[in-house]
């Protein structure tokens, strides 16, 4: 084995002969260098996988003398991965910068080597002062590859930067020199056994040492030196300084730790939050792609800091926790900003340049949803590790400010990730794009999924996650440039094999599951039929669309709160790519992730507690905590209702789900919002017997019945058809939400009941209306009118569901206004009951509108040769009906199992069912025979009808009205504009848009905030020098205090 | 204004370093690396009459390579950053005095340096103060002679080598002594003399011809500038 | 050592008067040669502090080449204030 | 099978009785109407002669399926109601279907015609029958909110939702009627019923003596003959609602109609009296009075 | 006398960093930021002087039996070394970064180099 210590030789010794070489033969300068790193790589990937089998940690000697006499270095597992990872990226990133490079001449290119040797030796070295020469060279390296391309921005801040480095290295000399004067020792090991914190003056020493480390991690505020590097500089350093010198930094804080006491911890964890929050904050205000990326790399470090600070509380798991969120750290931002260099536009709402090439941008959002923590990538697996560590140990300030920062940090990277995906691109120039640009970040990408991959086999809860439908989807995505109808098929086949294997299963074991699964898989097959109606490639549809698929089977399949949690992702990662595919979607692709963000937050916070208090993953242990009950429930509860959307967290909704595609809106309406549900139904089967919990309960119950009241009146003023069933979605849940809430036997089965047909009328509705608007071109219903004589398919279909919807019977939608009565008065909500059936006959207004509006009354003359809705949607909406209408007359082949099924956990007031009969503690109801008797008398009277005007005249609506004489302007004929006036002026103040505005103002405010302290970074590089200086002299007093 | 809160944090950092200050006692005796170093054994075992040198170029040799690189890659950063400035020189006469001076002096005091990089691990100074003589003596010629270029290419290729020889003596410790850099792998001579000290005085004088082809490199550059207006 | 002790209380002194000018000099040339002067006269303080070595050191890099440096640097700057015109009287700032 | 053929056949004997019932009793209030506005008024057989006229107009217009379907739908409800509504307590045969479902079913049975009867006129295309039906489905919902609550008040105090049993636990002297035990709640749905029946002063969504405007506006002939049997058959039948809930139902035909005369009586007397509402201002009446009175009804059961 | 070298070099540190935090001069910064590293190096040469001892320097005046009794630490002033040289390297860089802002913008004056921010 060569000894690290040779990774210098190689470094120096290269660095060095370039002096020989010509200065015209750049090429083979550059290649030599490359040659170079990859050597001092395999050194360290030599010893990486030496260690890893086992080998011992090495010391290495200077001089021939022992330390702490002369200067040493170390070999171990951190050292072989952080030198690995320093090493790979030295490689890809010189290999990126090659134009650069040549272009700057070899002086450059020895630069560029040096840099990365003396990263190296940071990370090795065990001696202070020889810490603080190699800091030195590397800052000096950086100041030099910071003009490496040279503008006057970039001398600016190779400027600053060197005044406040400069300033630090100060600092950190004094600091180790007092060390060595009250030690007597520059050995990091030996300084920490000498333990001078205890003297007076040896305190001031170390932290002059590590204040001036974690400066040099680029700590909020004093960091605006860093931020102008990080925009100015060539983004291929950019990179190198955000993935290489950072990790290297990072590591040498970690190594410096072992000489302070105790009191450093909590001064890490609250300096690292501060950047963390802070940082992320000052990125929403930023609108530059690479300044923006350097905020999110300090806060990133932030975090990394806080980890570090949290060293005491994390114990062993700091280093899963740490290495995962640097590696994605590393993996990412080296991506993103070689991304920046390919994109070469400053400005984030021209990134949607990246759709030239569609891989580019694939490796776009791959990197984005690697830095918020998604799952598969390992920092998803560091972060949950990191919220059940700290819950257990009650840390929940730092708990909660971490899932504050990161969703800030959320806030900026979707947004930008929203520009790229909607903005136009057609008026922006072409990219240019060579092999060597192309390789780094596409070889980067690739190694983010195969850390993930193998993060996860670290991850014993993972071990039963069935890899399946990932690969799948990865193999969809290859086939991506196949036709749609291709696609469509294989996702079927797809999906109905893994519907095959786990719905029976299910059936047998679990009928609250099954049903949730077959919503989830049967309507996923069903809207997937529509699909066919598209032509072309549908780039990108199928991947997405199956992600969410894959993240909703995983949720049923969950058995762990980590199973959940991943699938949960995956479901909101997907279904936010379906959302934002919408042609006007993208401020509502981002309220709908922000919300899914932070509603996955407050689950993984309520899980952290759940496992702080039982000390296992368990799903079925939430049953069995004791402590923290309240709280537990309502951050899950929270977590869960933004996805339902209940009032408050609904305003996402009726954007996404209206200005989606024709067949995703019904995939994310009638079946997305029904993961909500299978999470709230989750908690209070486990949770639902405590005291507590049916107090919060009864908050939820109030807040279920004001959610349907102000969806169905916001529904009944819509003009816009999807919109108006959006809303219709929204008090659908709120119904669903008042009945689990009420934790009651009658209650849950409301709640099923109601998502089994809420999934059945709102998916026909949806896929008819959309057909009819992929027909018609518009989503404004007075812009149609009279449509039911060219689409009778898509009328009988609208009627049907709408009549399924309102509750009237005999169709399945009575069963759950019977059930609901039935549990309002067995519960004793009376009020809260009362508000949520007055909602429900508020819900006629839309319902009729939609109908009427579309259908019914005066035809446009631009509509008159439209055709029927295209069969593809029409088939699935067909077998839809045919599930309403077997639901409706057998509605004991659902509710008698569920009910057995529900009786395990509430086995008070269950129906007693008698054929088709069903008596609850308050009334009955005989689903099959009032289908008969209103079967029955329907035809009866529409034959007899029909016998006595069989010779009616069919004749033109405006015959009779206007005496066929059509008026002049035959649109303003049609009354659907506004009907509900009259009902508007009496009760339109309830949806006054208050919630709307109230997060509006929210955002406002966090806006004009990050503008405030944004004010900080004035672009004076002095005043960045007097922040450094500050901010030691804060540390100090914060400490000394 | 801001001056005043400029002031206050200054202050604060003096009441911060106060204690540094005030628990400062002078060092009655050798701390315990000093002592290390001063106990004749291990004096021996380097066997330089000089401990700076010894402790510069064996126990911190490590740290002597890392500030060549430091000097190597200011050199080089200043070459890419300046160089397009290359342009028409601007003539100025110097007095016959001081360009006879220059020309007899110019091979005196590369000799000086010279001669204190060599004599390093027995006498004060060494690579670093040779080279800075030399570099003086290289600003002297620029300044006698601001009209004739320099031999650039000769300064790089002497940096190059030296700093190469410097790498392979260190590599050459690591693989047939004990540890990178060890001087042992030359005999080590008798203690006091000019061939003592093993590899010391190679290694010094080689990192003196660094040290004085960078800082001349170094300041040729600026002069580069200079010159081009 | 008393007169050891005087000479660096001396020393001490010079340092602390050319670090203010070197400050607030309004001449830049003056500055600079201040700011050598004190390396100068922290190398006189090396030699007391029987440090030979550094004081070698200081005196030939800290006070004479960084100097030279500084007046390279000052020269070329202005003699492109000189090409400019109007002056821009930097030295006052 | 065959007590059910005797099911069937008495309850088509029943829906005649309602239907004459219904109109006996149309004609009589717009003759009270009439006479206390200083007019003749109509005939008491006006009634049947516009039935029989109407399904015998030869000439009939359609505008389509749904226009069609709309008078069946309208027609279905108010049957549908009948047959789903006991009539006569202690008869097992005039109890109709209602063992098919609870005092719920009736309650959004209800819907059925009235949304049919809002497509159908739809599809007419007329621009007033739009408006008609925007106006009827906005005052609607309003009128359900105390109804509801009564309701629901109801239900708590006789412990079921069963329209049979609650009715047989007000026999036995009407001091059991809930009219007594449970004013509050029946305050509230009574004034609910005045919109239920839309009368004056909640007329306007037919607003019978101006120019055509509302749901029907399209309709005649046959489809009109329909719409007016179901007019007929539906008063009575909410009538009968009402009856079985606040006012003991009825054990004998005489009772019914006695009570159901009074209920709808009660509804012609407030409209005779009060002129006609806009829409917002009965949306808002809804949710001010009988609102507060209906939670109050729930608070007192609570 | 080390406790005038001290407290020489901790002035000198505050002042340095005064003119690097108050002056606006890009050349006046870099004096200050070169007084601060002399500063600093005195602070170290200070700390390196033991009472009564020479230069850790084995000649004829000190044997090397008795050279630990007598001599100064060598350990510090080998790091002033290192530090000079350092401190020239970045000094003499920012000089030149310097000389091309002045050439940019025609200015030293340090608040208008404010191209970056926020």
């Amino acid at each position: 084995m060569i000894s690290p210590i040779h990774i210098i030789t190689i470094g120096l010794g290269v660095a060095f002969a370039l002096g020989f070489v010509n200065k015209k033969a750049k090429n083979f300068s550059a290649t030599i260098m490359l040659v170079a790193i990859g050597l001092m790589g395999a050194i360290s990937v030599a010893w990486l996988t030496a260690l890893l089998q086992g080998a011992e940690t090495v010391q290495i000697f200077t001089a021939g003398f022992k330390p702490p006499y002369s200067i040493n270095l170390m070999m171990g597992i951190h050292e072989a991965f952080l030198t690995t990872l320093i090493n790979v990226a030295g490689l890809l990133g010189g290999l990126y910068l090659l134009q650069s490079l040549k272009n700057a001449g070899n002086h450059a290119i020895m630069v560029f080597l040096v840099f990365i040797m003396g990263l190296n030796v940071i990370i090795m070295t065990r001696d202070a002062f020889n810490l603080f020469v190699f800091m030195e060279v590397v800052s000096i390296a950086t100041a030099g590859l910071i003009i490496l391309t040279e503008t006057g921005k970039s001398i600016q801040a190779g400027f600053k930067y060197m005044l406040a480095t400069g300033i630090i290295a100060g600092i950190l000399l004094l600091g180790i020199i007092f060390a060595y004067y009250f030690s007597g020792t520059l050995n990091i090991d030996s300084l920490a056994e000498a333990n001078i914190t205890t003297l007076k003056g040896g305190s001031v020493a170390v932290l002059m040492i590590l204040v001036s480390i974690i400066l040099e991690l680029k700590p909020f505020p004093a960091n605006g030196w860093a931020l102008d590097v990080y925009e100015a500089s060539n983004p291929g350093i950019s990179a190198m300084l955000s993935a290489a010198s950072a990790t290297a930094l990072y590591f040498v804080l970690f190594k410096v730790l072992a000489i302070a006491n105790e009191n450093w911890y909590h001064i890490l964890t609250v300096a690292g939050m501060l950047t963390f929050i802070g940082s992320n904050l000052l990125g929403i205000k930023q609108n530059k792609a690479r300044r923006l990326l350097g905020y999110s790399s300090v806060g990133q470090m932030g975090l990394l800091m806080a980890i570090l600070g949290l060293k005491p509380i994390l114990g062993d798991k700091l280093e899963f926790i740490a290495a995962t969120i640097l590696v994605s750290h590393y993996l990412a931002k080296a991506g993103l900003f070689w991304l920046a260099g390919i994109v070469e536009n400053d400005n984030i709402k021209n990134w949607s340049a990246l759709r030239r090439k569609p891989i580019l941008l694939v490796l776009f959002g791959t990197f984005l949803f690697v830095l918020i923590g998604f799952p598969p990538f390992p920092s998803f697996y560091g972060k949950w590790e990191l919220i059940m560590q700290l819950s257990s140990n009650q840390h929940y300030y730092v708990l909660a400010l971490i899932l504050l920062g990161s969703f800030l940090e959320g806030i900026y990277l979707f947004r930008w990730l929203g520009y790229a995906i909607k903005m136009d691109f057609e008026t922006l120039p072409e990219l240019n794009i060579n092999w060597n640009k192309i390789i780094p970040p596409v070889l980067f990408g690739v190694l983010v999924y195969v850390a993930g991959y193998f993060t996860s086999a670290l991850v014993p809860e993972l071990s039963a996650l069935n890899y399946i439908p990932l690969l799948f989807i990865a193999g969809i995505y290859f086939i991506d440039s196949l036709p749609a109808y291709i696609k469509n098929t294989v996702a079927i086949i797809g999906m109905s094999i893994y519907g095959y294997q786990i719905l029976p299963p299910l059936y047998e074991n679990d009928m609250l599951r099954f049903i949730f699964a077959a919503i989830f898989i049967g309507g996923g097959i069903l809207t997937l039929t529509a699909g066919y109606a598209y032509k072309g490639k549908r780039s990108g549809f199928y991947p997405v669309a199956l992600l969410m698929y894959a993240g909703l089977a995983y949720i049923i399949q969950a058995t762990n709160t980590l199973e959940f949690f991943f699938g949960w992702e995956l479901m909101t990662a997907g279904s936010y790519f379906l959302i934002i595919r919408g042609k006007k979607s993208m401020p509502h692709g981002l309220s709908y992730m922000l919300f899914s963000i932070a509603g996955a937050y407050a689950i993984l916070a309520g899980f952290g507690l759940s496992f702080a208090g039982t000390g296992t993953y368990n799903l079925s242990s939430l049953a069995g905590i004791s402590s923290n009950i309240t709280i537990i429930f309502s951050l899950l509860a929270i977590g869960f209702m933004t996805k339902t959307a209940s009032l408050g967290l609904h305003i996402w909704l009726p954007g996404a789900h209206a200005e989606a595609e024709s067949d995703v809106s019904p995939m994310v309406s009638a079946i997305l919002l029904k993961a909500g549900v299978f999470g709230l139904l989750l908690l209070i089967i486990n949770m639902g017997h405590n005291t507590e919990t049916a107090q919060i309960g009864y908050i939820l119950g109030w807040l279920g019945a004001l959610t349907a009241l102000v969806g169905n009146l916001a529904a009944a003023f819509q003009e816009d058809a999807k919109r108006l069933l959006a809303y219709s979605s929204i008090a659908q849940l709120g119904y669903i939400l008042f009945a689990l809430a009420m934790m009651s036997h009658l209650g849950l089965l409301t709640a099923m009941y109601y998502s089994i047909n809420h999934f059945l009328y709102k998916a026909i509705l949806f896929l008819t209306i959309g057909a009819v608007v992929m027909r018609v071109g518009t989503h404004m219903m007075y812009k149609m009118g009279g449509l039911i004589k060219n689409m009778p398919l898509a009328f009988i279909a609208v009627l049907i569901g709408i009549i399924a919807l309102s509750g009237v019977p005999p169709l399945s939608g009575f069963g759950g206004k019977w059930l609901l009565y039935n549990a309002i008065l067995a519960k004793g909500w009376y009020l809260q009951g009362a508000m949520v059936l007055f909602s429900g006959i508020i819900a006629f207004l839309y319902l009729f509108k939609l109908i009427y509006s579309v259908f019914l009354g005066q035809m446009k003359d631009n509509l008159r040769h439209v055709k029927d809705i295209s069969i593809w949607f029409a088939i699935p909406v067909y077998i839809l009906i045919i599930g309403i209408m077997i639901i409706s007359a057998k509605p004991e082949w659902v509710l008698q199992p569920l009910g057995d099924m529900i009786s395990q956990w509430y086995p008070n007031a269950a129906l007693a069912w008698n054929g088709g009969l069903a008596t609850g503690p308050y009334g009955y109801w005989n689903g099959n025979g009032i289908m008969i008797t209103v079967g029955i008398m329907f035809v009866s009277l529409a034959t007899w009808l029909w016998m006595m005007s069989r010779k009616a005249v069919q004749v033109k609506q405006f015959n009779i009205v206007y005496s066929a004489e059509a008026p002049q302007r035959p649109e303003t004929t049609h009354i659907s504009y506004n009907i509900y006036a009259g009902y508007n002026k009496a009760l339109g103040w309830i949806v006054a848009p208050k919630i709307t505005a109230f997060w509006d103002t929210m955002t406002e405010w966090i806006h004009s905030l990050a503008q405030y302290v944004r004010q900080l970074y004035s672009g004076n590089g002095q005043l960045y020098a007097i922040y450094v200086l500050a901010y030691i002299v804060v540390v100090y007093f914060t400490m000394i205090f | 204004m801001k001056n005043i809160f400029t002031l206050m944090i200054l202050v604060a950092f003096g009441i911060m370093i106060y204690p540094l200050v005030n628990s400062f006692k002078g060092n009655d005796k050798l701390p315990e690396l000093g002592n290390y170093y001063a106990q004749p054994e291990n004096v021996t075992k380097v066997n330089s009459a000089n401990l700076v040198t010894a402790v510069v170029v064996t126990y911190r040799g490590l740290d002597t390579l890392g500030e060549v690189s430091i000097l190597f890659l200011t050199a080089a950063i200043i070459a890419f950053f300046l160089k397009k400035q290359t342009g028409k020189h601007e003539v100025r006469e110097n007095s016959e005095i001081f360009t006879t001076a220059a020309k007899v002096l110019f091979p005196l005091m590369i000799i000086l340096g010279v001669y204190i990089f060599m004599n390093g691990h027995l006498t004060p100074g060494g690579g670093f103060q040779g080279g800075a003589v030399i570099a003086s003596a290289v600003i002297l010629m620029l300044l006698a002679f601001p009209e004739v270029p320099v031999n650039q290419k000769l300064l790089s290729y002497m940096e190059s080598i030296s700093g190469i020889v410097f790498v392979g003596l260190a590599a050459l410790g690591a693989l047939i002594g004990f540890g990178y850099l060890d001087n042992a792998i030359l005999p080590l001579g008798t203690f006091g003399k000019f061939l003592s000290a093993g590899a010391v005085p190679i290694i010094y004088s080689f990192v003196g011809l660094k040290v004085g082809a960078e800082l001349s490199n170094i300041l040729v550059e600026f002069k580069s500038v200079q010159s081009n207006e | 050592m008393n007169y050891l002790l005087i000479t660096s209380i001396f020393t001490g002194v010079i340092i602390l008067v050319f670090t203010f000018i070197a400050i607030y000099q309004k001449n830049m040339v003056a500055a600079i040669i201040s700011t050598g002067a004190v390396g100068l006269f922290a190398s006189l303080m090396y030699l007391v502090l029987a440090a030979p070595d550094v004081a070698m050191t200081e005196a030939a890099i800290g006070s004479g080449l960084s100097t030279f440096i500084f007046f390279y640097v000052l020269n070329r700057i202005r003699s492109t204030d000189k090409k400019k015109s109007d002056s821009v009287k930097n030295d006052q700032l | 099978m065959d007590f059910e053929l005797k099911r069937l056949g008495f309850t088509l004997l029943g829906l005649l009785i309602v239907l004459n019932w219904g109109l006996l009793m149309g004609a009589a209030m717009r003759k009270i109407g009439a006479r206390v506005g200083k007019r003749y008024g109509i005939p008491w057989f006006q009634p049947w002669i516009n039935l029989v006229k109407n399904y015998a107009i030869r000439t009939s217009l359609s505008h389509g399926i749904m226009f069609y379907l709309g008078p069946v739908f309208r027609l279905s409800g108010g049957i549908g109601l009948f047959l789903f509504m006991p009539m006569i307590i202690g008869s097992q045969l005039w109890l109709n279907y209602s063992f098919q479902g609870d005092l719920v079913l009736i309650m959004y049975f209800q819907f059925f015609g009235m949304l049919g009867m809002a497509l159908g006129a739809g599809e007419g295309g007329h621009p007033y029958s739009a408006i008609g039906i925007s106006r009827g489905l906005s005052q609607f919902t309003t009128i359900e909110l105390p109804l509801t609550l009564a309701i629901i008040s109801i239900a708590i105090q006789y412990d079921t939702l069963s329209i049979i049993e609650i009715v047989q636990a007000q026999q036995g002297g009407f001091m059991n009627w809930t009219v007594f035990t449970n004013p509050v709640a029946t305050i509230a749905a009574m004034l609910s019923l005045l919109g239920v029946l839309s009368h004056s002063p909640f007329n306007l969504v037919i607003a019978p003596n101006e120019n055509p405007i509302g749901p029907p506006t399209e309709y005649h002939g046959s489809f009109l003959g329909v719409l007016q049997t179901n007019r007929a058959i539906l008063h009575v039948v909410e009538a009968a609602l009402f009856m079985n809930l606040f006012f003991g139902g009825a054990t004998n035909w005489f009772e019914f109609f006695a009570k159901t005369f009074l209920i709808y009586f009660w509804s012609v007397f407030v409209g005779v009296v009060f002129p006609r509402f806009r829409i917002e201002q009965s949306v808002s009446w809804f949710l001010k009075v009988p609102l507060v009175i209906g939670v109050l009804a729930v608070i007192l059961y609570m | 006398m080390e406790y005038i070298a001290l407290g020489t070099g901790m002035l000198v540190i505050l002042a340095g960093l005064w003119a690097i935090m108050t002056r606006k001069n890009l050349i006046r910064i870099i004096i200050g930021f070169s007084l601060f590293d002399t500063g600093i190096h005195l602070v170290l040469v200070a700390i390196s002087y033991v009472k009564g001892g020479t230069a850790p320097i084995l000649d004829s005046t000190v044997c090397i039996q008795d050279a630990a009794q007598r001599i100064v630490d060598p350990v510090p002033q080998a790091l002033v070394l290192t530090a000079i040289v350092i401190g020239l390297g970045v000094t003499a860089l920012m000089l030149a970064f310097a000389m091309k802002m002045h050439k940019e913008k025609g200015t030293l004056d340090i608040r208008s180099f404010k191209d970056l921010k926020w």
